[in-house]
């Protein structure tokens, strides 16, 4: 497959982290069907250290790809540095991703924040790398990104 | 591992024996069709030839089959020749929503350069309504054009009722039967349509090379200019072997007509018996009795096309989707929306087209490797029935 | 009997080895490249890496090379194209009175559509006087398309400075090149040129494709509209096979460019020798010093070329004839009329092209048959060198 390279084909084929957390501490959903691409993000998360990651997700090759390496990078990482993850260090870290795909990145590393907003909602907590994120808003953005090309 | 290419609709492989036909007329027999020495018309000879075998298998006349370089330009010199020839009437057209992209960016360029186009509905089963075209047609009604068999969805259209209301109020009417052709039986005459396009890629000839029927006495203006080819119509050094190639799929194509249809749409039908119960959650998109007898678009809820594309390709299975995700435009099938197919569904759309060379272990092979590959991505995916979006 | 083809102008047979490349894509590789699939995105590589090996020989970037169906399509595209994209700056177009018929017609039609055109008129050698060009330019002129090399005469034409002439002017200049590709050397940077249209069947390619170059930084309306093929520019399920020949075809006419050159300018040379020591009252036309190194375009007082192209065909020789009588039209040779050789001449104007499979042996047969030739029709016509018209 010339689309994909060898390091995201294999996260597409054998995806990482598959699946729900029991009791998870915060959980994120991101996407929109109707943009061909949604994902779910669980977190366990124990002395400000995301312990267990997992995710569901229904999108296209790529999508599947980071939402498994998204959630390979934040297992062990502190909130903080969970939070400064980029989609580009999840490009990186892919190998790269064809240019029409990079906007299915983005939606990992949205994942991400919303399941870590859920937990600071959940425990009172607030971080610096959440200021000025709203789910909802963002949400609605990707819509028209996805809408328009 | 199995290799199973379902995706003829998309283009076939050339048949062993068109090929053999083609092959001299690269090398010895590559005399230019124009010149007049002996190389040449045997060259003229061997298009007159395949002119014939083309024509025979539309019920068309030699003097009214042009070769063109594919469909797609065979679409654009029928739409973008009647409205430059028709232009002093009128400057409307009228075709639907669901046409190949061949005839929706030509009618987007028109659109561009003063002419006005009305996109037709269909109604959910992707079949155009006879009465939704008469009321669309107006004074300045210069050209309908409605495809005779839909490239995604298989639906074969009332050609014959919609060119009669053409001809009853004088409008030109042009079909793209690209699909069609050696897929279902074709007469022009007894369609009663003024120009037709095909294409040899899609009936086991040549990639490059099609046709635009003209009915005799249907002026057009010419699209590509130049040399005194096709009659003066199209110009250009003839793609001899293409041609060639051509006019022996289609001898082929109208020999093997009634078996290849018998034979195409028995394994389709068992491959959507077996599918649709041994899958859940999943719909036949389109109608089932008026179809391209390879045709099954089938949606998979819950999951993403180009996941289960790759996922199938990885098996050796060859499939097309009509996901944005697989496209390069990102933007769905506009053949799906038309018929009403909500948007999410839509990307959970596969198309597999059943061809001459497919075999019913092929298709078993398929339905064991797609209920693994569906059941693994619904796993894998955030949506699911009883959760919901 | 020996069977001499002298007609590599008009088309040439495929080498082997390129049609050893083609064949596979025809069959076993013929999957789609625009699909997503193994075989798909193989098909996809061979058109990336035939887009190589046919713009190494222009010295183009991959990205700026489109395929076509032929050089015909190519031209057509050029000159309409522009003329649609750049009518908001004006409608004068100025090209040449020695044109191929794809560019003549294509400017004939533009001009049924509010444009002007400019003709060049060009010296008695058939070259353009760059002084002519600027003074045709106006305000309103949008495009230059003049030939890199005639077909019937064989002429190069100073295309660098004429490209600089338009370039200083700001003006977009197109060449067709479809005569130069592989017989001269061609760098489309240091020519200056924006636009160039190509041709795979004059350098031993299949007939049926060709290619345009677009500058990269061009605008250029698209001509044949839908699929999302050729990066959105040029619409129609790829001839795959054919793009693969091209390629394989200009990768051999880069590598043996020089040995070509030197081989055919070689045989050429001693052919125009030979008759013109051996037969009274024939000239040469067209220049000798900026010459397609395999074109000899002889007028043989006296005569008609009709009937000596048939009297030759009869001893296996094939050529052609710039003479009214041998084409569709029955109009003479606008080129030969154009460096202002006599109607009467015209009529007895032939042309031979030399090509890689002519050999110094073929040359003297042909040399032996055409003073029989000649002197049986000069006995038979009306006119001589002494008896005048
Ligand atoms: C319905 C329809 N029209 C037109 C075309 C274009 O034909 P071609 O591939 O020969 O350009 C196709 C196939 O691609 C088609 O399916
Ligand atoms: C100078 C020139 N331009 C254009 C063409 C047309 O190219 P094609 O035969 O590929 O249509 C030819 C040859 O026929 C030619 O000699
Ligand atoms: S999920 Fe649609 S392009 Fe990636
Ligand atoms: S002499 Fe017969 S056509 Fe010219």
């Amino acid at each position: 497959m010339a689309m994909y390279n060898d390091k995201v084909m294999d996260h597409f084929m054998n995806p990482h982290n598959v699946g729900e957390l029991e009791n998870a501490d915060g959980s994120g959903t991101y996407g929109s069907p109707v943009c061909g691409d949604m994902m779910k993000i669980d977190i366990k998360v124990e002395d400000d250290v995301i312990k267990d990651a997992k995710f569901k997700t229904f999108g296209c090759g790529s999508a599947i790809a980071s939402s498994s390496v998204a959630t390979d990078m934040i297992i062990g990482l502190t909130v903080d540095e969970a939070l400064a993850v980029t989609n580009k260090q999840i490009i990186n870290e892919l190998g790269g991703l064809p240019a029409i795909k990079i906007h299915c990145s983005v939606l990992a590393d949205h994942a991400i924040k919303s399941a870590i907003y859920d937990y600071a909602q959940k425990n009172g907590k607030s971080y610096k790398g959440l200021e000025g994120f709203d789910p909802d808003a963002d949400e609605d953005d990707h819509h028209d990104s996805c809408e328009v090309e | 591992m199995r290799q199973v290419y379902l995706d003829y609709s998309a283009t076939t492989p050339v048949k062993e024996d068109v090929l053999k036909e083609m092959i001299p007329y690269f090398t010895e027999n590559f005399g230019n069709p124009s010149s007049l020495y002996t190389i040449g018309a045997a060259s003229k000879e061997a298009i007159e030839k395949a002119r014939t075998q083309v024509a025979k298998l539309i019920h068309a006349q030699e003097k009214e089959l042009f070769f063109t370089s594919s469909g797609t330009e065979a679409d654009n010199w029928a739409v973008l020749g009647a409205a430059d020839t028709l232009k002093a009437k009128g400057n409307h057209i009228i075709t639907t929503k669901i046409e190949h992209h061949a005839m929706l960016h030509s009618c987007e360029y028109l659109e561009k350069h003063g002419y006005e186009v009305t996109y037709l509905d269909v109604k959910p089963d992707g079949r155009v309504d006879p009465e939704a075209l008469k009321a669309a047609i107006t004074d300045k009604t210069i050209l309908i054009s409605i495809m005779f068999v839909n490239n995604e969805i298989g639906t074969v259209e009332p050609i014959k009722e919609l060119a009669a209301i053409a001809k009853e109020r004088g409008i030109l009417f042009h079909t793209d039967a690209v699909q069609a052709l050696g897929n279902v039986p074709i007469d022009v005459k007894d369609l009663g349509v003024d120009l037709m396009s095909i294409s040899a890629h899609k009936i086991y000839g040549p990639k490059g090379i099609g046709a635009l029927y003209i009915r005799k006495g249907v002026k057009l203006s010419n699209f590509i200019h130049g040399g005194g080819q096709e009659s003066k119509k199209r110009a250009g050094t003839e793609n001899l072997p293409g041609i060639v190639g051509f006019g022996k799929a289609a001898e082929l194509a109208g020999e093997n007509l009634d078996s290849h249809v018998a034979k195409i749409s028995g394994l389709r039908d068992y491959f959507i018996d077996q599918i649709t119960s041994k899958i859940e959650n999943v719909t036949v998109n389109g109608s089932r009795e008026f179809r391209h007898p390879g045709n099954a678009n089938l949606t998979f809820e819950f999951i993403e096309g180009e996941a289960m594309l790759l996922y199938l390709d990885l098996r050796g299975i060859a499939v097309s989707t009509g996901s944005a995700c697989s496209s390069a435009s990102l933007s769905p099938s506009h053949v799906l929306s038309a018929i009403g197919v909500p948007v999410e569904n839509i990307h959970g759309s596969l198309r597999f087209t059943v061809g001459d060379f497919t075999t019913k272990e092929d298709l078993d092979y398929v339905v064991t490797e797609l209920v693994e590959v569906v059941n693994k991505l619904r796993n894998i995916s955030s949506i699911s029935k009883t959760k919901g979006w």
